[in-house]
């Protein structure tokens, strides 16, 4: 293939590949955070002890992760319809992704969270504060370097779990490089999109590490 | 997105729309995209490619609406589809076939493989069964009666070379040609891994009479959809028939 | 203000139960300064947690402004509403600072004002304030990690006033000062105690802290209060632990060879008369004064003195005798330093 | 399909999952701990401060988690076949799980190893301990139960990435349920795979969970 | 033992450069405690960290036992081997404990005998000798996290201590003890200060830790060293800075109306004889003692005391004339108690 049959697939590919992913953070951001937080709180000598919720988010946290891509996929064929109308195509493919990623952040956020000294929660009790002044006050800006490091790896996560999108025609870098370097043999480009990949994701983890280093004061 | 879900399903005022094709890539979005790029504006055709690897997921996008119309299955694949799905998805045209043929590099015809000798086929629903009987027709295996196109390795009752097999996804089956002591490749995968099934092919499948022509379908009721119809002319266009000769040189054969 | 009745606490954790707290009955009068001294590990840091609630008590209550908090709903995890509103009116110096390492040192200030649902310019000055008052006002902008170890002391001082509580507790919140800025703390204590009538109650080990801002003391020692009251009090009582610590004499000399060595203690209310000198008028002799702790507390001079006789014990039974008559209190020592 | 038929398939696909992820593991962790401690180390301020080495590190386990896995699977069969003698069957798919999974515990293990309290990395120094004597005393036993954690979810991802293992026909039960489950419709077998799938994943976590906590002193 | 020469040190961060040390010339003898004190923020932290190198100062020079440890190859953050030799034989107690949670107690004081190489027996007898003098024998299986402050700082002693360390540093180790556990301390570092030879350098906030075991001290302020030296040679100093820290009189009272009162300052010399009781004879007048703090240290008295004599300044000429012959300082004050 030459470069020019190649740049309008790449750039496209590109596109596709930002789209899904930026969306699919996102909705991690909003679910993973809160669930990740949730885990921890309602665990064993949490702030809302409760065991029952901390074991049920839990399994649904495990039951996220342990499934292969694919199947899960399909198990959430009907949801996805009904979110973004269809069941195909990059719009389709963010439900799925978004759904993997979810739990995988979730508890990256519960080790992050954990981490914050049990001194800072003390202090802000002694101040009268509530479970949610805890929450926000120490907990979420303690761990703000780690829940940005675990964003990074997410989002990471995210561009890998992407080339699998290409099962419902949703198209971006990794599916790209397996239509054409793995199901076509065409190695040449399979090469220039891997060193795209590389290129993306490098870029990503300097400015993650970079953030979370800057807002590290600790 | 939600547009065009609820507008592909009124089909009469939607003679203008694009007509929205799923297929898999290699080659039906290939030749979709020939068609798309070279013909379908002379013959006032919109047409939009859709590429999705994953063949299960084609007939439920047909079914909901997602798309107009697939176009990567073969008509046992389809018929099974609908019995176990309760969907109504029916065929318009056979298009084209990829002959399946065995490939080794260790031995010259099959009826050379050593007892015990490694075989790799294809691991998903519709190639498994396919590369299976292609086996069964040249009296290598015996399958068990009755076992339709979805037929595994576990459905094997007589195998009289002791064969090992390996069930590997369809791209990989070049890749490890060199592990195992012969392996059933598609005809597309083949071409691009450098092999010649006209050539290299130690056992390949017949064109005439072959069951596994790949279809362009639709849901129930679009069968007349002008666009539909337009479609199907072009596939069965001379320049199809000769893009798809140059470009796959025997590994797709035109099947009209 | 602060009242706990027969508390107790026990800490259970694998490989055994600790108990820190063996039924602790502490009475702290509002306005009050007190003081809670006692050997590493008796159990200090473990009562003025349980006065707040931070550890709840295994059994025993506590009292704080009338409210009793221990029969307020909620758990160690998860206070009730009426526990975080009481707790609103006490402030906590901890040991270990506990500041915010992702908030600047004003942040830090601000955040019980945040909790208390403050305005950001009502905030801002409030902490401005404070940081001016514990001399940290050109640090306001620094976060945590960029102060020495008395700098985030003072920061957490001027979080736990912020919120202009009624009650300050306080967990050894000078160790880690040196004495100027001890001293100006706690001046500053003493006036906003004086000012506004905020009781405190606080750990220390420095029976100069005790001396100088508390109005009352409490001695633990595994897990109980062994001594208490007011500090007067507590000087004027015979063997009193408390007041050994702190009038401690042990440096002082032991005196020469041939000669008496007694130990004066004055509680109060005798050394308003010249006694020393009187003694040498009275007998002619020339007394060596070895080693005095004497202060002024509360108007009144309290304190020992170490006075070394010419001739031996038997020489100076009379005036031993003439010290004792003017109501004192006195030890001979033999001659190597120690009580007899 | 009946129990009977089932029983078989399920049991041989246990024993490859187990097999394939067990063996990853083990690799995983002995490449990616030094890999992700090295990443600490060699960071600007770091004990072995060295921003060539972090750099090409650092590009190196990005390459690796950016990379769609069957494309890793395609570029490494020579690998493979150098290693294990073979590029098809579980053991052959065990050398393109660790690779996949090396990248991405040496991040955790390097997110884990920084929130060692800088203070403890001192007083080793204080008492003239050398960076092996840091690392060994210090940053690894200091951080274990973050490591642990960090296991744990790499172990539940290389699970989750070893139903990507039927590609070079690895087996196991992910690709038992995506070939029969998902491809053959037999979605009854597909709920039992997944049930199984959630109980195992769920087990780990318990287990992961426990050990991190016992072996918890802060 | 320690010599510092010219040493600067500045810190630079966003938002700027932090002077810590400017120009800073220790002198620390063998087999001296030597203990640094000065207000919060001084740089007295960063001055004990250079010394060990665990802060590369930003210029000047360290030597240590002869080693010139600034000269030494390796980096903050990497010693080289000489370096780390040098670091094997100076233990140093920090601040904030840094004992690592993952470790028992027992295993925390092990921890520099590993770093030595000796082998487990070894390793278990020394650790047992050691908590058993620092009095936590019965928490050697404990973690950090069950012990309170004080009995964290002293494991943090205790494994300072466990290699046999020719120098010990140590930042502030008494500051969460008890008086009592703080003088067993005191005692235990004097010890081996006399029977080993082991010289301290110590950072404290608390004189009484200076009065009870250094032999001579530092008073620092704004990264500067503004009084050294031993002891007896400050105490003898005027208007000594440090003198006064030692021996405050803040406290002491200021006597009653139509008397005059005076503060004696006495430097070592001149208290063996008994002024007051002779000005008492000689005189015939009746002194009261307002306040006085009186020490012996080194075998020599030496203190302040604040006395009262009847009758006015005038008529008092004669009597402080007599106290000033005897080679004692003596300061006049005003009726409110503060100097004249
Ligand atoms: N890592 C750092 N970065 C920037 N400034 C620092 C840092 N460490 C200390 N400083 C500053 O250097 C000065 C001296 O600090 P140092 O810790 O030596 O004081 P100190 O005398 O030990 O005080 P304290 O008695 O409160 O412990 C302080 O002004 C402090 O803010
Ligand atoms: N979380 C805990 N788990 C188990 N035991 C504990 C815990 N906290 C404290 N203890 C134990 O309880 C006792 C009292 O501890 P506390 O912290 O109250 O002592 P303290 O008087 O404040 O001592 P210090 O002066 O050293 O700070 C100690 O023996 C300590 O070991
Ligand atoms: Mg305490
Ligand atoms: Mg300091």
């Amino acid at each position: 293939m030459t470069w020019d049959e190649m740049q309008p697939l790449l750039q496209d590919a590109t596109v596709e590949t930002l789209q899904m992913v930026g969306i699919a953070t996102l909705v991690t951001l909003l679910v993973g955070l809160p669930l990740g937080v949730l885990l921890v709180l309602t665990d064993k000598g949490g702030l809302l002890q409760n065991r029952p919720v901390n074991k049920v988010v839990g399994a649904i946290v495990n039951v996220g992760r342990s499934l292969p891509f694919v199947i899960l996929l399909v198990a959430l064929i009907p949801f996805t319809r009904w979110v973004v109308g269809t069941s195909i195509g990059w719009q389709a493919a963010t439900v799925p992704l978004a759904i993997g990623a979810i739990p995988f952040y979730a508890r990256l956020v519960e080790t992050a969270v954990r981490g914050v000294d049990g001194g800072l929660v003390e202090a802000v009790h002694a101040m009268g504060g509530s479970t949610w002044a805890v929450v926000r006050k120490v907990l979420l800006p303690e761990s703000l370097p780690a829940l940005l490091s675990a964003l990074t790896t997410t989002v990471i996560a995210l561009i890998g779990y992407s080339a699998t999108a290409g099962t419902v025609g949703g198209g971006g870098l990794g599916n790209l490089a397996i239509t054409y370097g793995y199901m076509r043999f065409e190695t040449g480009f399979m090469v220039v999109i891997v060193i795209e990949l590389v290129l993306l994701v490098t870029l990503l983890q300097l400015v993650g590490d970079f953030l979370s280093k800057r807002l590290d004061h600790s | 997105a939600c547009s065009s879900s609820s507008s592909s399903s009124s089909s009469t005022s939607s003679a203008d729309k694009p007509l929205v094709v799923v297929a898999s890539p290699t080659p039906h979005a290939q030749i979709l995209n020939y068609i798309k790029d070279n013909l379908a504006a002379k013959a006032g055709l919109k047409l939009t490619v859709k590429e999705v690897t994953d063949y299960t997921l084609q007939n439920p996008a047909v079914q909901d609406g997602s798309a107009d119309a697939n176009y990567f299955q073969h008509l046992p694949y389809l018929t099974d589809f609908n019995k176990t799905h309760g969907t109504s998805v029916v065929p318009v045209e056979n298009v084209h076939l990829e002959p399946l043929g065995v490939y080794s590099k260790k031995v010259k015809q099959v009826a050379d493989l050593a007892s015990g000798a490694s075989v790799a086929v294809p691991n998903d629903a519709t190639n498994e069964g396919r590369a299976l009987k292609l086996l069964a027709d040249n009296q290598v295996i015996t399958l068990k009666d009755g076992v339709g196109t979805g037929a595994t390795v576990r459905d094997v009752t007589g195998n009289p070379k002791n064969l090992k097999f390996k069930e590997l996804d369809a791209a990989q089956l070049p890749r490890a040609l060199s592990d195992v002591d012969a392996a059933v490749i598609n005809g597309n995968n083949a071409l691009g891994a450098g092999l010649k099934p006209a050539s290299d092919a130690i056992l390949l499948e017949k064109a005439d009479g072959n069951p596994y022509a790949n279809v362009l379908a639709v849901k129930k009721g679009k069968e007349n959809d002008p666009r539909v119809q337009k479609l199907a002319q072009l596939l069965h266009s001379d320049e199809v028939k000769k893009y798809i000769n140059d470009t796959f040189q025997g590994s797709v054969i035109p099947a009209f | 203000m602060i009242t706990t009745k027969d508390l107790t606490k026990v800490y259970t954790s694998r490989g055994g139960r600790t108990t820190a707290l063996r039924g602790v009955d502490l009475h702290v009068r509002e306005g009050e300064v007190y003081g809670v001294v006692g050997t590493s590990g008796a159990g200090k840091s473990t009562l003025i947690r349980c006065v707040n609630m931070l550890e709840r008590p295994s059994s025993g209550t506590v009292t704080v402004d009338g409210v009793e908090l221990t029969a307020l709903p909620g758990t160690e995890q998860r206070a009730g509403r009426e526990l975080r509103a009481a707790r609103q009116r006490i402030g906590m110096v901890f040991q270990h600072f506990n500041l915010l390492a992702s908030r600047t040192v004003q942040q830090n200030v601000e955040l019980p004002l945040e909790i208390r649902g403050l305005d950001r310019t009502a905030r801002r000055r409030r902490a401005g304030e404070l940081l001016e008052l514990v001399g940290l006002a050109d640090k306001a902008q620094s976060y945590p990690k960029q102060l020495s170890g008395g700098q985030k002391q003072r920061v957490g001082i001027a979080r736990a006033l912020a919120g202009d509580p009624r009650v300050l507790l306080s967990d050894e919140a000078t160790s880690a000062l040196d004495p100027q800025t001890t001293r100006s703390i706690l001046q500053l204590l003493r006036r906003l105690n004086q000012e506004l009538g905020l009781t405190v109650l606080l750990i220390t080990h420095e029976m100069d802290v005790i001396k100088s801002v508390c109005d009352s003391a409490a001695l633990m020692r595994e897990g109980r209060i062994v001594e208490a009251g007011p500090l007067t009090e507590l000087i004027a009582t015979d063997g009193s632990a408390l007041a050994r610590e702190l009038f401690p004499l042990s440096e002082f000399g032991a005196g020469h060879g041939g000669s008496t060595v007694v130990e004066v203690t004055f509680q109060g209310d005798s050394s308003g008369r010249p006694f020393i000198s009187q003694l040498a008028r009275t007998y002619q002799i020339d007394l060596n004064i070895l080693g005095a702790a004497v202060e002024t507390i509360g108007g009144r001079q309290v304190g020992r003195m170490r006075v070394e006789l010419p001739g031996s014990h038997q020489d100076n039974v009379v005036p031993i005798g003439y010290l004792r008559e003017q109501g004192l209190q006195v030890d001979v020592l033999t001659e190597n330093g120690t009580l007899a």
